[in-house]
């Protein structure tokens, strides 16, 4: 039952998540609520696996976790070179 | 060896492209691709000889019974169009050494090399595959390596014209998805034989007929028939010379194979209730392509985007004769699908060898050009005569039949716009006559020692004598698809 | 439960909407090739909620489960999500081409650019 | 409950692709497409498709945003135009369209339901016997890599011929078709020291994490493309914080280039070894008397094959992509 | 000896369920991005800790789902600091300065920190 009330609390903030990421006035805030967004995905996909009973889901889990750092970092290098980029020939 | 016949033609391209990719020097690339595609040529040709005695061959790959592995059933249809699209390869990468040399950068040839020898691969597998699936994977290997080598072209158009048949294309194979998917979800199974035994015991469910008209749409955007054709006048003016004689003579073809395959073998089209206006939409897409594309070749400034248009309206003939209905009408259209390739193999190649010495297809640059290069300019006249259909060549052969089938069918007013047709394909063909060999040649000829480089030139005018071969000798392609229609419309009788 | 038992393939439609929509209707070729991403998962969508079996579970054989989802429209779809990959990484570097020879990426300009020259 | 999961995903993927439509800056699209491919993995979870999850994260939520990053990155943010008209042919397209999809939907089988014809005419013997047969727990591994090898074999050939289509627009004259790059300084103000930290820890798990799902294809979730994705990101985020020129020394692009072909032709020759005994193509009974171990060996030499090209080509992909980046700012 | 665990696990996945929540709406309703993305580091890994901490409370007949979710705790608990910092070490850098309450004017920064 209480695995039922986190998978509910999860699917909630990532609709948090998503209004944030609509409505975030600068790209940072659309940032900040993917990798939100990340973060509970792999809670979610946990907690489901263990809802449903099967729980050799995890790998899944894993790899959410190692993919959105490694998207959230790839989107900090680039924006900042860019910048770099705007700043040389702005 | 003999067993695995089936499979060669496409495992040889596909094992030979990544081969390929791991040779340093594009010489070798060349060398190595051209010969891949002859050994192609040799085992399609073998095969059609083994269809022609034994009927339908049968290879389930990895060993596996068909409907649960992916299995190959070579008929008369499918050897005709394996041999008709390794032959165009192998002419074509033979002669390209000089064009490519010309239009490409020294760092990519090699890389281009492999890319054609992927799109040969891509459609010898569409062409030979039983598995509905398998196509589609098949049919996207082919897409990727077009979208790249229409890249490769020199002017910076072709990078637009690239992203366009790319957007097309991938729309096309995902509607040709969607038609697969909901095929499988009715009957549980890929195979095209047994979704053939399987979809008539469904009877009239609309999910039947929208997975046809999603995969009708799909292969007709492949296909380039009319109202879905905006991405082909820009890929093929703009592709590098070989590419658009590559893929002028047989991505169209594969298209046309897709369309007759679902259309006869899979969803037996001639049986259901809707044959009637079905048949009816081709007929009137073919005829409007037929005009739309005369009529906007007559008026094109370039005359590699004149002919770009002239392939609609060729592929608008073929869907006529697939909307005619009968065994007469899709005969018609598979000897219009071989002679087509022959003739538009021989008029972009002439092009290619134009391209290379005049730097450009411009009507104003062809002034006189008949003089300066005059075999190139025979081989691209007695291909022009073929186009429009007069007697002694191959493509008298395809509007005979077609007619006849016309005829067969008391479709008068069809026959006019045929015989119309073809007097539009006159007037396009004698513009390029009149400016190459009666015009006087600019006195600056911009020098250039004449005639094509001799590879190019020795397949320009092979593939012309073929045209005037075929327009004699027709037992090859009219008792294949003579064969082949029969198979079509017999299966689904049974 | 009538509702519910086609919900799946109503959202895949309104998806493949969106998409298509995205892909005719935006002049920038970025976006439309996020709009054929679009496309192509909901095909992908589709695919997946008609190989599941209510009660099923993966497709990974142990003993003390009996009814399964089907397997076959994964494979499938592991074909399917590697050429949308494929298609979406040659669209890119089209575009990044196209950037570098006509200096823009919406397709008003670039044919703008065309009919003048 | 699990419809109510099933549903609440669906929402919110319908909600991301609306907004999708709307929203027009580059970056704020591509962020909205890894979360995109995020949900579309969590609905695949709940509808047991578990390989399908694991690679539409790893491809849809990790490489493909990337992707669009660069490519946003190298064309600069492009500024927003104003929306021009609507233009009619999408007016009347996606509603012809849609109207069609719909007909499509009346006489589907409904969700879920055991007896719908997918579920009993192919697949029930893949389900029975193909512990028997070929004796590995994941059906979907067993189907992809021996019932049906001929469909990955073809789908390893469109990541090649994705590989070299970009190598063939992207290669940049006066290079032999490959990315190697020119020198660029590491002006970077910043070192980032504490990210390269962490990562240089990170990086090591990731590849052996990477290995685990290759080799472990056969018992869970995974197989050669996840691994092949998973072992292409570790390289990408070492190239991302360390820069291009050090991650090309590492792992230099022509090896890449060259490793991305030599996959290709692992799975092919295994496939042409049955012919040249007379069984069909792609036929693992040759590998050993035993059928089943020869499935077992086929299946490993197949998987790896597929897992060396998927990583390769990846890799390919993004030193084209990160070098043409690279040589806008030098 | 399971009579203890059951309890327990309900309690860490109510605390983890609550700061979730807290969190969520504290990054929905915060002016600025700095405080925003505070509310954010809470849940991501408090609040994720707890919750994998109650998942590996719960009974399984293997040991092995304990081992996979504390390799996924351990990777989380790596991986999302780091991120929260790259992602204010790149606002900062990119011009973002933190507001006060209501969100219009910048807080005057100590100048050292222009």
């Amino acid at each position: 039952m209480i695995l039922a009330l986190t998978v509910i609390v999860l699917l909630l903030v990532m609709v948090v998540a998503l209004l944030r990421a609509f409505a975030g006035p600068n790209v940072f805030d659309r940032v900040l609520a993917a990798n939100l967004f990340g973060t509970k995905t792999v809670l979610l996909i946990a907690t489901i696996s263990y809802l449903f009973g099967s729980p050799d889901f995890l790998d899944i889990a894993l790899v959410y976790a190692l993919i959105n750092y490694i998207s959230v970092i790839g989107v900090l290098r680039i924006t900042e070179l860019r910048n770099e980029q705007q700043g040389a020939d702005g | 060896m003999l067993s695995h016949i089936a499979l060669l033609p496409v495992l040889l391209p596909l094992i030979g492209a990544p081969a390929c990719a791991i040779l340093r020097r594009p010489v070798f690339a060349w060398g190595f691709a051209s010969s891949v595609a002859a050994l192609a040529f040799l085992s399609a040709a073998i095969l059609l000889k083994l269809t022609f005695e034994h009927g339908v061959i049968h290879y389930s790959l990895g060993g596996w019974a068909a409907p649960w592995g992916i299995e190959y059933r070579v008929d008369l249809l499918n050897a005709l169009v394996l041999l008709l699209v390794s032959g165009i390869a192998t002419t074509v990468l033979v002669a390209s050494r000089t064009s490519v040399w010309h239009d490409i950068a020294e760092n990519r040839r090699g890389l281009f090399y492999v890319a054609c020898l992927l799109c040969l691969a891509g459609m010898l597998g569409i062409a030979a595959t039983g598995d509905a699936f398998n196509l589609f994977v098949f049919l996207e290997i082919s897409s990727l390596s077009t979208y790249a080598l229409v890249a490769c072209g020199r002017d910076r158009r072709a990078l637009l014209a690239a992203f366009n048949y790319l957007v097309m294309g991938t729309i096309g194979a995902t509607f040709i998805l969607i038609g697969i998917g909901f095929v499988y979800m009715l009957t549980g199974t890929l195979n095209m034989t047994d979704l053939a035994q399987r979809l008539p015991g469904l009877g009239e469910s609309r999910t039947v007929f929208a997975a046809y008209a999603f995969i009708v749409v799909g292969v007709c955007l492949k296909l380039a028939l009319f109202p879905l054709h905006l991405w082909l006048p820009g890929a093929y003016t703009h592709a590098p010379a070989i590419v658009t004689a590559f893929l002028a003579a047989t991505s169209t073809k594969v298209a046309l194979y897709v369309l007759i395959r679902f259309s006869f073998s899979v969803f037996h089209l001639e049986s259901s209730r809707l044959a009637l206006s079905l048949e009816a939409v081709f007929i009137t897409l073919g005829i409007v392509a037929v005009f739309a594309g005369s009529l906007v070749a007559i008026f094109a400034d370039n005359l590699k985007r004149g002919l770009a248009w002239s392939s609609i309206a060729q592929v608008g003939y073929m869907t006529i004769g697939i909307g005619i209905g009968t065994a007469a009408g899709l005969q018609a259209s598979l000897i219009h699908l071989f002679n087509h390739a022959l003739m538009k193999g021989t008029l972009f190649l002439a092009l290619a060898a134009i391209a290379i010495q005049v730097g450009g297809n411009e009507f104003s640059k062809l002034r006189g050009i008949g003089r300066r290069m005059p075999w190139s300019c025979a081989a691209f006249t007695v291909a022009g005569i073929s186009l429009i259909g007069i007697p002694g060549t191959a493509g008298f052969v395809s509007k005979w039949y077609l007619v006849t089938a016309a005829l067969a069918g008391e479709q008068w007013f069809l026959v006019l716009l045929i015989v119309a047709g073809s007097l539009l394909t006159a007037v396009y063909i004698w513009r390029f006559v009149e400016i190459a060999w009666l015009d006087s040649a600019p006195e600056k000829a911009t020098g250039g020692d004449g005639e094509a480089p001799s590879v190019l030139l020795a397949a320009t005018l092979m593939l012309a004598l073929a045209n005037i071969y075929f327009g004699f000798d027709t037992r090859l392609q009219v008792s294949a698809s003579g064969g082949a229609a029969a198979a079509l419309l017999g299966e689904a009788a049974q | 439960m009538d509702v519910l038992s086609y919900f799946n393939y109503w959202a895949v439609v309104v998806l493949m909407m969106l998409g298509f929509f995205i892909v005719i209707a935006r002049a920038n070729l970025v976006k439309k090739l996020i709009g054929l991403n679009i496309f192509q998962t909901s095909v992908f969508i589709l695919y997946i909620s008609a190989g599941k079996v209510i009660g099923g579970s993966a497709p990974i054989l142990s003993d003390d489960v009996t009814l399964y989802s089907n397997p076959l429209p994964h494979v499938l779809i592991l074909t399917a999500i590697v050429v949308g990959i494929a298609t979406t990484s040659v669209g890119l570097a089209l575009v990044i081409r196209i950037h570098a020879a006509y200096g823009s990426v919406n397709q008003n300009d670039i044919l703008k650019q065309d009919q003048q020259c | 409950m699990e419809l109510l999961v099933n549903i609440v995903l669906l929402i919110l993927l319908v909600a991301t692709a609306g907004a999708l439509v709307v929203v027009r800056g580059l970056l704020a699209s591509t962020m909205l497409t890894s979360v995109y491919g995020l949900l579309c993995a969590s609905f695949f979870v709940t509808m047991d498709a578990v390989d399908v999850a694991f690679t539409e994260a790893a491809v849809g939520a990790g490489v493909s945003p990337l992707l669009l990053l660069l490519t946003v990155a190298a064309i600069g943010r492009g500024e927003p135009r104003p929306v021009g008209a609507l233009p009619v042919l999408a007016i009347v397209l996606v509603p012809v369209t849609a109207a069609l999809l719909i007909i499509g939907t009346l006489d589907m089988p409904p969700f879920g339901s055991p007896d719908a014809p997918a579920h009993t005419h192919v697949a029930p013997r893949y389900l029975q016997l193909s512990g028997e047969e070929i004796g590995i727990p994941n059906v979907v591994t067993s189907v992809l890599a021996s019932y049906r090898a001929f469909d990955t074999l073809g789908e390893v050939l469109v990541i090649f011929t994705a590989g070299v289509a970009v190598l063939l627009i992207l290669a940049t004259p006066g290079q032999r078709g490959s990315a190697r790059p020119r020198y660029v300084p590491d002006n970077h103000r910043d070192p980032h020291t504490i990210l390269q930290i962490v990562s240089r820890i990170l990086i090591p798990f990731i590849l052996l994490f990477a290995l685990y799902v290759q080799f472990h294809g056969e018992y869970g979730p995974g197989g050669g493309f996840q691994a092949g994705v998973i072992f292409a990101s570790a390289i990408i985020l070492y190239g991302l914080l360390y820069g291009l020129p050090t991650v090309c020394r590492v792992v230099r692009p022509a090896v890449v280039e060259w490793l991305s072909a030599v996959g290709v032709l692992i799975f092919g020759i295994t496939g042409v070894f049955a012919m040249l005994s007379g069984r069909p193509f792609l036929d693992y009974s040759v590998f050993a008397d035993d059928p089943v171990t020869a499935q077992h060996i086929g299946i490993l030499v197949v998987e790896l094959g597929v897992g060396i090209t998927v990583a390769s080509v990846i890799t390919v992909i993004y030193y084209a992509f990160a070098n043409q980046f690279e040589t806008a700012e030098s | 000896m399971s009579a203890i665990l059951e309890p327990l696990s309900s309690v860490c996945l109510l605390l983890g369920s609550f700061l979730l929540l807290t969190g969520a709406l504290g990054f929905l309703r915060f002016a600025d991005f700095y405080a925003r993305l505070h509310a954010c580091g809470v849940t991501e890994t408090l609040a994720t800790a707890l919750i994998i901490l109650g998942l590996m409370l719960q009974a399984t007949d293997s040991a092995l789902p304990q081992f996979k979710l504390l390799l996924i705790l351990l990777f989380v608990l790596f991986s999302s600091p780091t991120a929260s910092h790259a992602l204010a070490k790149a606002a900062w850098n990119a011009g973002v300065r933190p507001r006060d309450r209501r969100g219009r004017r910048d807080i005057a920064l100590p100048p050292g920190d222009r």
